[in-house]
């Protein structure tokens, strides 16, 4: 049992990064279509990966070499080990629970931060503090937001709510009632406003902001290592998206047999596809980027206090 | 750790531009102290072609040519301001019907030059779907240039001294009517994305106050952004603008917002005006002006002003009586707007302010360096 | 104010003659020495919009001619005041201190282009060219032909040629 | 922000603005300055081609050899490398020999290939 497990750490981070690929595919022909445009085709991200992998990989004078070359690898390594803990509608291959997701999703932005730090360029320095201010400032509503869901399973009696499989297993809209309704649907929309931060996409890619700071974190990157962080970038979308289906919506079809794994794969991948185009496709094309004050109060104001109320409503409800 | 901090000192130079996705040929050195701006120098110079000089040795039809590389995003105003020093010059008269389709064409121009400066606004505040928006626009009113010129970008001196170089094809008004309408389309369209996106960004950005930019030498759309009510074509009139009917839009706040909403109503009014002009257009067939050598322009001086879409342009010509004229200059609007006015508004603000207010500016480094 | 009053009040004034052009285009010729003096007039005449200067250039009469294009917001007319420095020894007072930033910025063209120097302008730095320690570019007597026949020249591509033979 | 909403999912589902170029393309109206068409057999080797055209991308040349006796005078070589497509030596020719057409494709990796003799050297 356990090789089966080592076999298919590979296969799903590949898996990862294909959906990833794909979906970031998708995402540009719908950006285009929302742009009067028609768009490259599905496949472009594999063709810019490709590219991007055969190029040079310059290392510039002024950084610190080895941290600037392991940051990208790490940034990618961080964030498939998020994937395995996480239900791609079938049971997770490894057992965590919130807390360590919590922590693993800081991970790849640390990477970046410090990546920036290390490629000694006024740019990427810029870049990296903006980066350190959003993580502190969207890291906050999405705790209370766990937390929030966590102390719900708490109040219910179930044994060991961090757990992922509890989560899973117990769908949290089946044990409130409507004031505890309310409250989850205001915290679901919280999380899927942290959602475009964590991607770092329009609104919230002031790390990178390529009209301010010329591409920020990444702006000495280039070829193989510019390809693992775009990879880490892709595959993060897909680990957020499954994570607040795994809090969510955990809901699968039902149908028994190896049709029914394969149902609900599908069934998972519409899902996912939903969420990305909601949260991160959709506000990219809506919205301009903002400036890091106004980040820091949306989300430490506007979103923090969202969902506080939130949790205020499944307070009332429990109680 | 020692080493990171050696590599990151908190006061810092950061170049904005020459090859930068924010900025056009043309650079500011920042000195940033955290993400605040402390002062900032331009550095221009990176398109210059000497332009003044050139003329020197051309003749007039061939300075018309010339004329258009003077700014890639509205060649036909710089043929305009050209082509009417000569005139000026030369004291010919130009056909009525030639009078109109200038100004039409100067009209479409600067349209076609605020949707540039919509979507280079947009890219610069980071809002991708407005940049694709105004430059898919845009091509609506390339395809009438190419259609009454014969080039996309480049008319080539379509409007030279002595009137036009081709007459309006047949087809051309009712085209013209049709763009207009997806203009006032697009126009919609910003008005419809304007809160998530410019709103949020421009609003209380790079205040620059009348006094100022009266002593920093703004003209144009800045000028009126600031609450002076001033316009060439209504101060100073050329062509048969007396004879139309159009407002001058004025507000007061003098920040990036306000340069903004300033050019969404000159948008408005410029379709106002072609559709005028088209409707009081001459019926009959015009005579051409072909290029003829050795043409003589007759001993004198002039200055000449216009109001383009980035601001006052003007062409002082001095000639000796020889075909080519014995001196220059050429005022763009882009030079003073470029280093005083940047200079001045960048002073104090945000990295992330600095392509909203390089922007807000409309700026073209093409005819600041010339 | 209309044209022909302040004509009327620059002749009294300086004792020189100024020109009506056309409706709205007045053109002055001034000693140097008094061109401060008509500057500072016509400013607090509300002429606040210095819109250009420009440097012409006659070799044989070894004399630069400056035009300082002038515009009244209020009164909506262009002046022009023209005035005449010695070729050998291009100086002249800056007219910075009148129109501030906007002045100093084409005084630091025409400085650069021309080699005219203006006393009292603070920043006469190099705008647009790099390096160039040859004379003023833009002066008349200034080969370019033989500068780029130096610097540019591919003698071995054929279609370079029709331009230097 | 109903607004934006509205137009981008209107945008979603209308026809996009573009066309994929090398499929579809727009129609070139006919006046287009694109590449020259020269008839030699009009030309009067009035020169004034070459004398107006700002770039002097124009050069009157004399014909090899095996022409001369047919076309004794010179006639204009054009470098299209050079032109900026002004149209003026087409307005100027006084023969309408000279003539811009509607082809724009004219991008090369040769640059031996963008000059236009009088005559097309077919073989040398």
């Amino acid at each position: 049992m356990i090789w089966i497990k080592i076999l298919l750490i590979p296969v799903i981070g590949i898996l990862g990064i294909i959906i990833g690929l794909l979906y970031s595919g998708i995402d540009r022909i719908l950006a285009a279509r929302m742009q009067s445009r028609v768009g490259p085709p599905v496949i472009q991200p594999f063709l810019d990966i490709r590219k991007l992998m055969i190029k040079e990989n310059i290392i510039p004078e002024n950084s610190i070499p080895w941290l600037f070359n392991l940051m990208p690898v790490l940034c990618l390594a961080s964030t498939i080990v998020i994937l395995l803990y996480l239900p791609f509608g079938f049971e997770p291959l490894l057992r965590g629970d919130l807390i360590l997701i919590l922590y693993l999703l800081i991970i790849p932005a640390l990477c970046k931060v410090i990546a920036g730090f290390s490629s000694g360029s006024n740019y990427a320095w810029v870049g990296a503090q903006r980066e350190m201010v959003m993580m502190m400032s969207y890291e906050f509503p999405l705790a209370i937001t766990i937390i929030s869901i966590a102390y719900l399973f708490t109040s219910e009696g179930i044994a060991n709510p961090f757990s992922i499989q509890t989560v899973i297993s117990n769908p949290c809209w089946s044990i409130t009632g409507v004031s505890g309704f309310l409250g989850l649907v205001i915290l679901f929309l919280v999380l899927l406003f942290v959602m475009p931060a964590e991607l770092a996409v329009i609104p919230f890619d002031l790390p990178e902001a390529s009209q301010e700071i010329a591409g920020g974190i990444l702006a000495e990157y280039s070829g193989r290592n510019l390809a693992l962080f775009y990879l880490a970038g892709v595959v993060k979308a897909v680990v957020f998206g499954s994570i607040i289906i795994a809090l969510f919506f955990p809901y699968g079809l039902n149908i028994p047999g190896i049709t029914g794994i394969l149902a609900d794969l599908v069934f998972f991948f519409v899902k996912l596809f939903l969420l990305v185009f909601i949260g991160s496709t959709f506000i990219r094309v809506a919205a301009s980027r903002l400036k890091i004050s106004q980040v820091v109060y949306t989300y430490w104001f506007v979103s923090v206090l969202v969902s506080l109320f939130g949790l205020l409503l499944i307070v009332i409800d429990i109680l | 750790m020692r080493k990171m901090r050696e590599k990151n000192p908190t006061s810092y130079e950061l170049l904005f531009g020459p090859a930068h996705p924010g900025s056009g040929n043309f650079s500011v050195r920042l000195r940033i102290e955290g993400e605040r701006v402390v002062s900032a120098r331009a550095d221009p110079g990176y398109l210059h072609r000497g332009f003044e000089k050139l003329m020197e040795y051309r003749n007039a039809m061939q300075n018309s040519v010339l004329s258009d590389r003077l700014c890639i995003l509205e060649p036909l105003n710089w043929n305009l301001i050209h082509a009417e020093a000569v005139d000026e010059l030369t004291q010919e008269e130009i056909p009525e019907k030639a009078k109109y389709i200038r100004v039409l064409m100067v009209e479409l121009s600067r349209i076609q030059s605020h949707l540039i400066w919509y979507g280079a606004m947009s890219m610069g505040l980071g809002f991708d779907t407005g940049f694709k928006l105004a430059f898919g626009y845009r091509d609506y009113i390339l395809d009438l240039f190419e259609l009454i010129t014969g080039g996309r970008v480049y008319p080539a001196g379509y409007i030279c001294p002595g009137g036009v170089r081709r007459d309006l094809p047949d087809s051309a008004e009712g085209r013209i009517r049709k763009v207009m309408i997806k203009m006032e389309e697009m126009l919609q369209r910003c008005e419809n994305f304007e809160t998530t996106t410019i709103l949020p960004r421009t609003r209380g950005v790079g205040t620059l106050s009348l006094k100022d930019a009266i002593r920093l030498g703004a003209t144009g759309p800045i000028i009126r952004a600031s609450g002076l009510k001033t316009d060439v074509r209504r101060d100073d009139p050329y062509e048969i603008y007396p004879e139309l009917d159009f407002e001058i839009p004025v507000r007061r706040e003098g920040d990036a917002y306000a340069r903004c909403m300033i050019r969404r109503q000159e948008l408005r009014e410029s379709i106002n005006i072609v559709k005028q002009v088209l409707d009081r257009m001459p019926k009959e067939k015009l005579k051409p002006v072909k290029p003829k050598l050795n043409q003589k322009i007759p001993e004198g001086e002039v200055y000449v002003r216009n109001e383009i879409a980035r601001g006052e342009a003007g062409i002082y010509m001095k000639s000796t009586g020889e075909d080519k004229p014995y001196r220059c200059k050429i005022r763009g609007p882009s030079l003073l707007h470029m280093i005083p006015v940047l200079e001045h508004l960048l002073k104090g603000c945000q990295i992330a302010d600095v392509p909203a207010i390089y922007w807000s500016l409309n700026i073209c480094p093409a005819d600041m360096d010339r | 104010m209309n044209e022909t009053e302040l004509i009327k009040k620059i002749e009294s004034e300086f004792g020189i003659k100024a020109e009506k052009q056309r409706d709205r285009r007045i053109w002055v010729t001034v000693k140097r020495k008094r061109l401060m003096k008509l500057c500072r007039f016509l400013y607090a005449k509300n002429f606040e919009h210095l819109s250009a200067i420009s440097v012409t250039d006659f070799p044989d009469k070894k004399v630069y001619e400056l035009t300082y294009h002038l515009w009244s917001y209020r009164d909506k007319i262009l002046i022009t005041v023209k005035t005449k420095i010695p070729r050998n020894k291009p100086e002249l007072e800056s007219v910075t201190p009148i129109w501030g930033e906007s002045a100093q910025i084409h005084e630091r063209e025409l400085h650069e282009l021309f080699g005219v120097k203006f006393n009292g302008n603070p920043d006469l730095s190099p705008l647009f060219l790099e390096d160039w320690n040859k004379e003023p570019p833009f002066r008349k007597d200034f080969n370019w032909r033989e500068y780029v026949r130096e610097e540019y020249y591919d003698e071995k591509n054929e279609r370079e040629k029709p331009y230097f033979v | 922000m109903l607004g934006t909403i509205y137009e981008l999912l209107r945008n979603l589902f209308k026809k996009p603005m573009t066309v994929r170029f090398p499929h579809e393309s727009i129609e070139i109206p006919n006046g287009f300055r694109g590449e020259h068409y020269y008839d030699i057999d009009k030309c009067i080797s009035c020169g004034l081609c070459s004398k107006i055209c700002p770039n002097r991308a124009i050069e009157m040349i004399e014909m090899p050899e095996r022409y001369k006796e047919k076309y004794p005078k010179s006639y204009p070589r054009i470098d299209i490398g050079k032109c900026c497509f002004c149209g003026l030596c087409e307005d100027i020719c006084p023969k309408d020999a000279l003539k811009l057409t509607k082809n724009f494709f004219l991008s090369t990796f040769d640059p031996k290939s963008v000059i236009k003799e009088p005559i097309k050297n077919d073989m040398d």
